[in-house]
């Protein structure tokens, strides 16, 4: 036991007395009783290159180093020094930690030549400022001139993608124009309107329908009222009552053309009121508690909300639910899509919008635009599957896609 | 002129950010910088539009004595006091050494934001918590499949974001408590139909994009 | 009832409020009991639904606006656990050296502060504490000023004060600039461009930190706060896709499941969205503030809004075997 | 009285006074909103002028001779023609230049990062999860792209709704209704931390009940 007891004292010892010995050639600062520090100085890079930055302006240069021999012992940073001649003088132009061996100086002009050199620089910490106590820097290298390219070789293929996907749209809309019949899927929320109204006309209720809160130069809007002249002619066919509570007057003008339009088409202009297209107010929740009231009051029997919805989409969808009403929404603000799916029976999501007015109005440049945006979704469904299949054989073009 | 002008404004401005992606050379990343700078400019002029023609607005109102008068006088007295607030407290702020700013705390515009601004904004979101609480509890209903998983996903999502999720399923192993679950929904099938949404609405916008540079599409200078 | 008397309620409810013994926090026992009572209180009205009597709004109102005060007084604590896109943002914010030049852009304002401003404080206070050099702006005019507020506060830490942070050489705050995405883009080329003077009206080129900041090759790390447009989906769409920055965003949650695509293709560097989102990030960056006093209220609201939607659910569900079994 | 405690009894009755919708729409909510009607529009009238105008505009072109600025104040001085109806027309000139350069920008942003670096997105971790990772992440990256062609399928509207391409549109459905589902919790999520915000200014710095 006791010899064990002195073993361990011994060992002690042995490795108390090491430490200081480690700690000398460890740390490079300097030895007791000097004034200074010792300075030691790193290693400069062996070698610099420096290039102009591809794909670009000519606003920048590629600096490349190889790192100092002291990079993990001595060496806290690089600095990247830049000079208009050889013989100086340099100014820092950036700074990189060590391990880092490359920059892009954008600090450059297009059309004038540079020099590089590159600093490996050992820097102290005090406790009040920054003391640098050693550099070693590489050799200069230069002229290099930074070039402006006419074209970013590496955004092509998005200018082909692109260049295909306008020309479809184009292609399509000019068919439109022409004449050519363009087929578009029925679309559910729109063949549920015609039961909806015919429960309305059976039940002598009334049916009511919300344009949203936007403007006219809201496209939504300009939806809402393709869908508004479809839900009157039928209203005018079957004698209901149609309310269009409204909360902008320019959308008011529109919908009650559209809607008196709509009338004579069916041929009943004399059941036609100005009053069934009515402004409330712009205020939101001004809006939506104006509707509340009129919803209770006159408790319809269907509800059509369409067009650009916000917060009050919640309000106006509870109030419908409750007065026992169907109700088809159609809104193409993704944040209100989730609470009109949850109490509407029918949902017209986001672009359904878009083409159920395209499908009702059938307007060329709508219809067009749709047929090109498909053929887009068709052929980006095609890279999918063609590039995952190559894969399998071995062959990766997924770069194709890739953007930079 | 009236109709000519203005498309070719759009083409011009529209088709200078298009080329700006493809060629770096001068002079075209300097139409982008320029434009960017003007865009900004417009903007404020653009907000300021707004608050005039509010202004406008409010005082034909008062003028024509209609029945809520007295709310667009409010109106027009807050609107007034905050802009001379603001603006004599930038002056000042000009002139001070150091300089400081309209916005900076303690100042006459700083007070008012903080007491009148803030409290107004957040209440009018804030009101919403109620009428999605009492949605929640008489319109939401699992009528047809659709709703019936909206309602599946957002429960497991509402239940595993806040730590009373992981409170009840901790006797659950680590990869079927509740958190874990939402974060499987939140990271594949929510990205899935995101990015179903995303992609279709990018189009979208390529689309309405390319008429309007190509004044195919021109609604937005009728009227 | 007549209607002032509603008035006289209000105001008696007010001054007892006000002269209540301060700060007013409850055993746990009288925690689990008000627990318990609001639990019953729903079990009440889910029987009163089943026979058919729908409660008032105004009582639905009352129920969620219970449920989000009463957790104040309470002192329960719950553990946080950390999800994966909150870790991501963290990591990528602890690679950063001392001496990283963050951009920060508060793209938000004030009715979006109970989500963000925890995020922002505990993103300040870490930075301000790992020697992080931080620039400020906005896309959002109230921005800025929702940063001023988060560095007010978070400067009043002793540990911050400690390190006497100075404006213009540890952060400076550029402001707000009209333009929208317009505004990063112009960045993208040069940032003194966009921002010719601090909010200060200082020239760009007199502050020290913004030495040598030329445009995002010279920024390590983008923190985005967003609340909507423009925000998050502006900054991956230019700033890491043209200019190839990293980006990381803290969003309201309205927002967050919007961006999450941007973070399975890599674009997005780390997401932390809404309440949870902030209160892991503040666990993460152990710098608790608000968010981990909220999480509870926002527990016990989710619970309350989860078993509203069951309850109205299985009202429907008895209505409609009710109704089967007449047909049948 | 200091002017702290006067703004924080006038910010809690604003407040309560927005508050008071939810009981039934009254004049108390009228006059608060009306106030925040006018505060907000000055608020950003006056943050313009100093953030835009002055900072960048007014400095830049009187201080700088950066005339180029010029046309960017002219395009915005033509918007307010607006304001006087007979001129109005003239406002169409720098709503031409925004609407233009927006709809240029948008393309390029949307065109490259939502569109084609999602599709990118989608094979490229699908190859990562093939070549490599656990079943866990394979089995994500199956359902992210399952999820996303389906969506898009959903999506296309020049094929009918039938036979196996219906199928595959109905998987789609029920990818989107997860999807909202999530969109739908974070939602209530949102709303809720923002009425707390409020709970926790009048119960902390008004009625300073909690600390």
């Amino acid at each position: 036991m006791d010899r064990l007891k002195t073993l361990l004292f011994l060992i002690s010892v042995v490795i108390l007395l090491c430490f200081p010995a480690y700690s000398q050639t460890d740390t490079p600062t300097g030895l007791a009783g000097d004034a200074k520090p010792m300075i030691e100085s790193p290693a400069g890079p062996p070698s610099v290159e420096a290039k102009d930055t591809k794909n670009d302006d000519g606003s920048a240069i590629d600096v490349s180093w190889q790192l100092s021999a002291d990079d993990q012992r001595l060496v806290t940073k690089y600095q990247v020094l830049r000079s208009k001649s050889l013989a100086g003088p340099f100014e820092v132009a950036g700074e990189t930690t060590k391990g880092q061996h490359i920059y892009t100086d954008n600090g450059v002009k297009v059309g004038e030549s540079y020099f590089y050199k590159i600093a490996a620089v050992y820097e102290i910490k005090s406790a009040d400022s920054t003391s640098v106590t050693g550099t070693g820097e590489s050799q200069v290298i230069g002229p290099i001139k930074p070039i402006a390219q006419w074209f970013n070789m590496r955004r092509l293929n998005v200018l082909i993608w692109l260049l295909v996907t306008c020309a479809a749209i184009l292609f399509y809309i000019w068919q439109a124009k022409s004449g050519k019949e363009l087929y578009v899927r029925k679309i559910a929320g729109i063949d549920a309107v015609d039961d909806a109204i015919g429960r309305a006309t059976e039940m002598g209720r009334k049916v009511f329908f919300v344009p949203g809160i936007q403007d006219m130069d809201d496209v939504a809007t300009i939806a809402a009222i393709t869908i508004l002249g479809r839900v009157a002619r039928i209203c005018a066919t079957n004698d209901t009552m149609l309310d269009v509570p409204v909360s902008r007057s320019l959308v008011m003008v529109t919908a009650r053309e559209s809607v008196r339009e709509a009338y004579s088409k069916v041929g009943r202009p004399d059941a036609f009121k100005e009053d069934q297209v009515h402004y409330v107010t712009d205020d939101q929740f001004g809006y939506a508690a104006a509707i509340d009231g009129m919803v209770m009051r006159d408790k319809p029997a269907a509800m059509f909300y369409m067009g650009g919805f916000f917060a009050e989409a919640l309000i106006l969808a509870e109030t419908g639910n409750n007065a026992g009403a169907i109700q088809i929404a159609g809104t193409n603000q993704p944040a209100q899509i989730p609470f009109f799916v949850a109490a509407c029976d029918y949902t017209l999501i986001g672009e359904e919008l878009f083409a159920a007015s395209a499908y009702l109005e059938r307007e060329p440049k709508l219809l067009g635009s749709l047929k090109g945006q498909d053929f887009a979704k068709g052929l980006f469904l095609l890279a999918i599957f063609v590039l995952l299949i190559l894969k399998i054989f071995g062959i990766n073009l997924v770069s194709i896609m890739e953007i930079s | 002129m009236k109709r000519e002008i203005p498309l070719i404004i759009t083409f011009v401005a529209g088709v200078a950010f298009v080329l700006q992606y493809f060629i770096p050379h001068y002079p075209f990343s300097r139409f982008e910088n320029i434009f960017s700078d003007w865009f900004a400019i417009v903007g404020a002029f653009a907000i300021w539009l707004g608050a005039l023609s509010l202004m406008k607005l409010s005082l034909l109102n008062i003028s024509k004595k209609s029945h809520d008068w007295p709310i667009s006088l409010v109106i027009i007295i807050c609107f007034l006091s905050i802009v001379i607030a603001g603006a004599i407290d930038g002056y000042h702020g000009l002139n001070n050494v150091p300089a400081t700013s309209f916005r900076d705390p303690g100042t006459n515009f700083d007070w008012l934001y903080q007491n009148v601004y803030t409290p107004l904004s957040s209440t009018m979101f804030a009101i919403l918590a109620f009428f999605v609480a009492s949605a929640s509890y008489r319109a939401f209903r699992a009528r047809n499949t659709a709703a019936t998983l909206l309602l599946f996903s957002a429960f497991f999502v509402m239940i595993g974001r806040v730590p009373v999720g992981d409170y009840l399923s901790g006797w659950l192993p680590e990869r079927m408590q509740l958190s874990h679950w939402a974060n499987w929904l939140m990271a594949f099938p929510n990205t899935a139909g995101q990015r179903a949404v995303m992609i279709g609405i990018a189009l979208g916008t390529v689309s309405t994009s390319l008429r309007i540079m190509l004044g195919i599409e021109r609604s937005h200078l009728e009227g | 009832m007549k209607k002032y008397y509603y008035w006289f309620i209000l105001i008696a409810l007010i001054i007892v409020l006000i002269l209540l013994p301060k700060p007013l926090i409850v055993s746990p026992t009288v925690s689990t009991t008000l627990t318990v009572l609001l639990g019953l209180a729903l079990v009440v009205v889910l029987v009163l639904t089943l026979r058919g009597h729908m409660i008032g709004r105004r009582t639905v109102f009352l129920f969620i606006g219970m449920s989000l005060t009463l957790p104040f007084f309470m002192n329960f604590q719950m553990p946080i656990k950390v999800s994966p896109e909150v870790q991501t943002l963290f990591d990528a914010m602890a690679k950063l050296p001392s001496g990283s030049k963050v951009l920060a852009a508060f793209d938000y304002d004030p009715p979006s502060a109970p989500e963000l401003q925890p995020q922002a404080e505990a993103f300040m206070a870490y930075a301000f504490k790992h020697d992080l050099k931080v620039i400020i702006m906005g896309l959002w005019p109230q921005g800025p000023q929702q940063a001023n507020m988060a560095i007010a506060k978070v400067l009043q830490q002793p540990g911050i004060r400690a390190k006497n942070l100075r404006y213009g050489v540890d952060y400076v705050n550029l402001g707000f600039q009209s333009g929208n995405e317009f505004v990063i883009q112009r960045m993208g080329t040069s940032f003194s461009g966009m921002f010719p003077r601090d909010i200060y009206n200082t020239d760009y080129d007199k502050i020290p930190l913004l030495n040598g900041v030329e445009n995002f090759s010279n920024i390590d790390f983008v923190f985005n706060l967003s609340a909507g447009y423009p925000g998050t989906v502006e900054w991956v769409q230019i700033a890491v896709d043209r200019y190839g920055v990293k980006v990381g965003a803290g969003n309201t949650a309205v927002q967050a499941p919007s961006v999450y695509p941007y973070l399975s293709s890599h674009k997005l560097t780390g997401l932390a969205g809404g309440m949870s989102g902030a209160a892991e990030f503040e666990q993460a960056t152990k710098e608790i503030g608000k968010a981990n006093t909220y999480i509870l209220s926002q527990s016990f609201s989710h619970m309350v809004v989860i078993a509203f939607i069951i309850i109205g659910n299985a009202a429907l569900f008895v209505s409609y075997r009710k109704s089967k079994q007449k047909g049948a | 009285m200091d002017s702290a405690l006067i703004g924080t009894w006038l910010a809690a009755l604003l407040t309560l006074g927005i508050m008071s919708f939810i009981y039934k729409d009254n004049l108390y909510y009228k006059v608060c909103e009306a106030i925040f009607i006018g505060i907000s529009a000055g608020y950003w009238f006056i943050t313009y002028f100093w953030d835009s105008l002055y900072r960048k505009a007014w400095v830049g072109i009187v201080h700088q001779g950066d005339y180029i600025l010029l046309g960017g104040v002219i395009l915005g001085a033509m918007m307010l023609t607006r304001l006087f109806g007979k001129i109005g027309w003239i406002a169409r000139w720098p709503l031409a230049f925004i609407v233009g350069a927006t709809a240029g920008l948008k393309m390029m942003v949307y065109f490259t990062t939502n569109a084609m670096a999602q599709v990118h997105g989608t094979v490229n971790d699908m190859m990562a999860a093939f070549s490599g990772g656990d079943l866990y992440d394979l089995i994500g990256r199956l359902v992210i792209l399952i999820g996303t062609v389906t969506g898009l399928i959903y999506f296309y509207f020049s094929k009918e709704h039938k036979g196996v391409f219906g199928g595959v549109a109905k998987v789609g459905t029920w990818f989107l209704m997860i999807t909202f589902g999530a969109s739908f919790g974070y939602t209530v999520m949102s709303r809720m931390s923002l009425l707390l915000g409020r709970i926790d200014f009048l119960l902390t710095d008004w009625l300073k009940l909690v600390k």
